[in-house]
């Protein structure tokens, strides 16, 4: 665990996902800032937990023609950035310098096989990450989110990043889906294949059109929802993934913007959250911000220690 | 329900950098041989946008680019931005015909800070390139404000100068610069900044725009004089609105279209300014500052 | 198709949903307002070109505990109604009524096995419904929900209630759901079966908690997001279905709020669309202000007819 | 974005018609032997509630049910319901202790509209059964802007006189009526009324809450007279923002929830008023008229 001489250690807020130690249990989602190591730098200094990269692969991509993201009704945000990234390579300075200011930094892979995976993880191990976040999620590039919909496929790329990376614990990153029945079965062969955690969701497949021109909002045509509205579909993901009985974390995404939020993730069965577009409507203090609401909500139900929230939600019983 | 986010220098609306407004091209103007003016009627960008400020312009089919407001006009709402033609999207902008439509969201980031006082000094404008667009913009409001105002305008040749005629109109004094000598002194905008600053040193502020290597050079030469310089930065932008982190030049996490595109000179202290740049994949490279034409 | 004296005919606006003409693409959904005669009634004044009522199954069903709403951030709403209903025996007067004045009306039905559908649905039939949508979909009705989801099950479904109904259309409506590859499969199963339309969406499947008692918010526990949170996804949805190459039309459902939501979800492929939630948000008058919005696009892009923009979103040809 | 709406009677926040705010108890009244009063801090309700007015209560775990607002105070953000124990929801409630936590959404539904003028008569309040909760905040807030009030409260027997005291303390008149005759007139809260009405026929306005049963005889007699008659009704509730139509009383689709639940009784001609109710599953069915206590 990485202490952060900016922000005063509170031991209640204090998580452990596996093997990794957090400060908190509010993390900054991929995508999000993490393209420069200043990005994961400010984040953290802030007062998250820890910093997920930018999704890196072996080569460079440049992404999908802009528009990239646009904002919906109700703070809702949708993009389609394509997942650009200069390829492992290139990337690796950004890590190690956040690594080298004592960030805790998670590093975001994808590949096209399985082989791939395994040798970009090896790079992100190399280079100091806690942990490796597996990207077979994104739902603008569709071999990802497919690939993440199968748990038989999501099975062989652990295994393979698992045998390379040294012990470094290997989380997966869940597609944006309502069918909890095959993200259970995912989970369940990715848990099999020896990842250390489960992070859900990513954003939700969508599309926006815009009437005046009959043209699609974003510049890949379809992108992924995310924001205030999807929470209430990843909370009933990260629910229905813990009363599966998963023996590993899981850490819950989407639509987080306050400390309420995160423990209403906890109570649904998660042991940390990660933060994206809160980033941009709450500003980039919104770790600070949600770091307060949270211990403030601890001393209020004079709550010892936050993981003993994990999956407390009370059950009402009804039978559907 | 959160519906405004405030930064540090105040509010952003998340509505309207966030959604496009697409309407018609009202006029299409040339200015040069490589750079077209667009206008477009917006109220709600042209009420509340600011000098420095940007909109993410939306070619529909094509791409989505950053382009820094060049004039409003509160009356009909207008909002215009001036566009060099350099590659895919650019090219297609300028193939475009009056009446067609294109989508605009903005204002984005925070633009420059006009002394309050008009009794400090005169303001410089050092306008090399591309960079008027923003500088005209401000020389507009500057001068309705009741500042006085000099400009240092640059160009590869004559009839690349930008905005020239608009400058002269507004500005007390305009010192021109091209690098083959074709109009002014022969050399860049910097040496016409150098000029006006040797004669008159009571500057209250100076406002650059421009290629990179350019306003390095200024700030270089500022630190002699001193006067307060505020520089308006271009990174290649993905996200436009601070969340994807692509602009990103330090490790404070300044993010150029929203902490910027306009920064004091001494908040880019320690970070890429005049030495590193991102392509379209986020790779660091070395900014190219031998090349006048940097990013644009 | 059912004129309706308090609003005038606009011929621009009218459409065919199959043999089933409508003065405006405009639906009131299932479940809204649609428990009496009198709310099926109101909103065909309004200007609704048709109404749904409410999902009725062949025995009473007092539906799930309180609260069965909630509002969250951003106009989202969630709910577990439980489809109250008394049974179709008790509820054919309410659908009498509307149909004796004229109300063009379209007869929800749900089964605990096929032939009860095909009950259900030949009883319609009987009070004078223009077509019969078959609820396959409700996310907080476990056994429906699931049953939307399996294309042999759906068919044989369809077939059932295809022999009972004689010639009078089926539709059929999709869950939702982000798995678009099985709504396909569905769609198609229940075309081959020889249903007239697809609806699509249902809410989708959602929890939220409230983390002062630590209980879910709605007595169901879960219940369905609706409201302009999901309109990404559900205009997702029609675009797939609609790609994908269906010979029959598609209903679009899911975050209508205004004439060019409707427009939107007319360029993603829709024939017509349905409005619930947005009763809620923008009053019950939705439908005359919908449709004054829908009027007034037509007018401004000098088109002649309403039907002209299904489908007709501009591919902007980059590929994922 | 449209976050308020308008109804025919007013802006409605859409926030907190539809968002339980969930506090504890902080103090529990008996007020009868059926009937308790529950106290509860929620400033957002005290500030934006009025007389006839109701609240979904969560009792978490349990249910959610519909409840008038039988006082506020904007001191505290004071709220307060008074509930009979009469089946699994509202005896879960009885069971409940101070400190206990409860939700609140609401102030839902359009309730009494009280003259504009105190100058054209005292005001008739005519309570039966239960129905005293909404009518004796009524009669706060009658009294505090000037209004004289006359009551009528009748009961099955002397010990389920609802906030007799509260009424007595407020009122210029209190009649009161038993069914068993064990104070006041032998009879209903409307016979109570004929004797007011008798005596002092220029009443501006009556207002009134109680079995269902009671309010058709109410508007039965009140035509003689003929006086504004406003009733507050009951219906079975699912959602109590108008959405679900389970409480649609008419052809025009009124809904109790939200167009009423206190309605003019001219409003009720053609509805199911004093006829037809709706159970659990949606069922209609007659109302219960003989029974005093119809759907309390
Ligand atoms: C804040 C800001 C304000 C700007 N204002 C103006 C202006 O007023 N007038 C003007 O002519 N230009 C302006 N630019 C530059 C303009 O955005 C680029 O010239 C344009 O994006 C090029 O697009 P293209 O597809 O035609 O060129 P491409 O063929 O894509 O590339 C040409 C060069 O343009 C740059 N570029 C491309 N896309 C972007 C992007 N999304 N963000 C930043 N740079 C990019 C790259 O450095 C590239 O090398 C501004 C840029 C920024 C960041
Ligand atoms: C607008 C309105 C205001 C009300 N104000 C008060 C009040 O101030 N004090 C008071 O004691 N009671 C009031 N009621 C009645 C109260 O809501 C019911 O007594 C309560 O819901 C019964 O719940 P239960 O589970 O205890 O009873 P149950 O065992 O469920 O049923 C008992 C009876 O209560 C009625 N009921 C049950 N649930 C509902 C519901 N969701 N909506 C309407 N009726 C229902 C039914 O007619 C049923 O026959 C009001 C009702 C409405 C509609
Ligand atoms: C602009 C943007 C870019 C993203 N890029 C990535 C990415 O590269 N890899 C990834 O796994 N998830 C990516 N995501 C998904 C987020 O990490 C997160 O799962 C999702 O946005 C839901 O969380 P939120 O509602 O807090 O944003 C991105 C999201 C956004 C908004
Ligand atoms: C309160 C409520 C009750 C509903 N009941 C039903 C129902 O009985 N049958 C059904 O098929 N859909 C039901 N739905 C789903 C709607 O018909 C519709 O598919 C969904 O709400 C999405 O559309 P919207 O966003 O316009 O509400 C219900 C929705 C709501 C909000
Ligand atoms: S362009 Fe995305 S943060 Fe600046
Ligand atoms: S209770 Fe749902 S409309 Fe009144």
């Amino acid at each position: 665990m990485t202490s952060n001489s900016e922000v005063e250690t509170d031991p209640r807020l204090q998580v452990k996902i596996g093997s990794v130690e957090l400060e908190n249990p509010t993390i900054l989602a991929s995508g999000v800032l993490g393209v420069a190591s200043g990005g994961l730098i400010s984040a953290w200094k802030d007062g998250a937990g820890a910093v997920v990269t930018k999704t890196v692969g072996l080569k460079p991509r440049v992404g999908h023609p802009g528009p990239r993201i646009v904002g919906l009704h109700g703070d809702s945000l949708m993009n389609a950035m394509g997942i650009p990234n200069p390829g492992i390579g290139e990337y690796l300075p950004e890590i190690k310098a956040a690594v080298k200011q004592g960030v805790p930094v998670i590093g975001s892979a994808l590949g096209s096989t399985p082989k791939e995976f395994a040798t970009v993880a090896s790079k992100l191990v190399r280079s100091g990450v806690l942990a490796v976040e597996l990207n077979v999620s994104c739902p603008h590039v569709d071999s990802l989110y497919l690939l993440g919909m199968d748990p038989d496929s999501v099975a062989d790329v652990v295994t393979q990043v698992v045998g390379k990376t040294k012990g470094v614990p290997i989380w997966i990153k869940l597609p944006g889906s309502t069918d909890y029945p095959r993200l259970v079965q995912v989970a369940q062969a990715a848990e099999s294949a020896g990842v250390a955690a489960i992070v859900a969701l990513n954003t939700l497949p969508a599309l926006a059109i815009d009437t005046e021109t009959q043209t699609p909002l974003l510049g890949a045509g379809i992108g992924g929802l995310s924001g205030p509205a999807i929470k209430p579909i990843a909370v009933r993901a990260v629910s229905e993934l813990y009363k599966a009985g998963l023996k590993i974390p899981i850490i819950g995404v989407g639509g987080i913007l306050t400390g309420d939020d995160v423990i209403e993730y906890l109570l649904a069965g998660a042991t940390a959250v990660e933060i994206g577009t809160g980033v941009l409507i709450r500003e980039s203090t919104i770790f600070s911000k949600t770091r307060k609401e949270m211990a403030d909500y601890l001393t209020r139900h004079e709550i010892q220690h936050i993981s003993e929230l994990t999956g407390c939600m009370k059950d009402v019983g009804v039978n559907p | 329900m959160i519906q405004e986010r405030k930064t540090k220098k105040g509010p952003i609306s998340l509505k309207h950098g966030l959604r496009h407004i697409v309407g018609p091209i009202l006029q299409i103007r040339e200015e040069t041989p490589r750079t077209k003016t667009f206008t477009l009627s917006v109220p709600d960008i042209a009420r509340t946008a600011s000098p420095g400020q940007f909109l993410m312009v939306w070619i529909p089919g094509i791409d989505e680019i950053p382009m820094s407001i060049s004039a409003t006009k509160n009356s009909g709402g207008i909002v215009e931005f001036t566009a060099a033609n350099v590659g895919e999207a650019t090219s297609a902008l300028h193939a475009m015909k009056e009446g067609d439509q294109l989508g605009l969201r903005g204002p984005l980031g925070h633009g420059f800070t006009l002394p309050r006082s008009v009794d400090k000094g005169p303001l410089l404008f050092v306008a090399g390139g591309c960079g008027s667009p923003p500088l005209a913009y401000a020389t507009d409001i500057a001068v309705r404000k009741g500042h006085e105002v000099h400009v240092a305008l640059g160009a590869s040749s004559r009839p690349e100068l930008l905005f020239r005629h608009r400058f002269e109109e507004k500005a007390q004094k305009v010192i021109i610069a091209t690098d083959d000598g074709s109009d002014g002194i022969q050399g860049t905008s910097v040496d016409a900044a150098t000029f006006l600053l040797d004669i008159d040193t009571k500057y209250a502020a100076c406002f650059a725009c421009g290629p990179e290597g350019m306003l390095f050079h200024l700030a270089e030469l500022i630190v002699k004089y001193p006067i307060p310089l505020q520089v308006s930065l271009e990174r290649y932008m993905k996200c436009g609105v601070g969340l994807c982190g692509h602009c990103i030049i330090n490790d404070q996490g300044a993010r150029v279209c929203l902490e910027g595109p306009v920064f004091n000179i001494e908040s880019l202290k320690d970070s890429d300014f005049g030495r590193l740049k991102r392509d379209s994949t986020g790779k660091h490279l070395p900014l190219d500052t031998t090349d006048g034409s940097s990013t644009r």
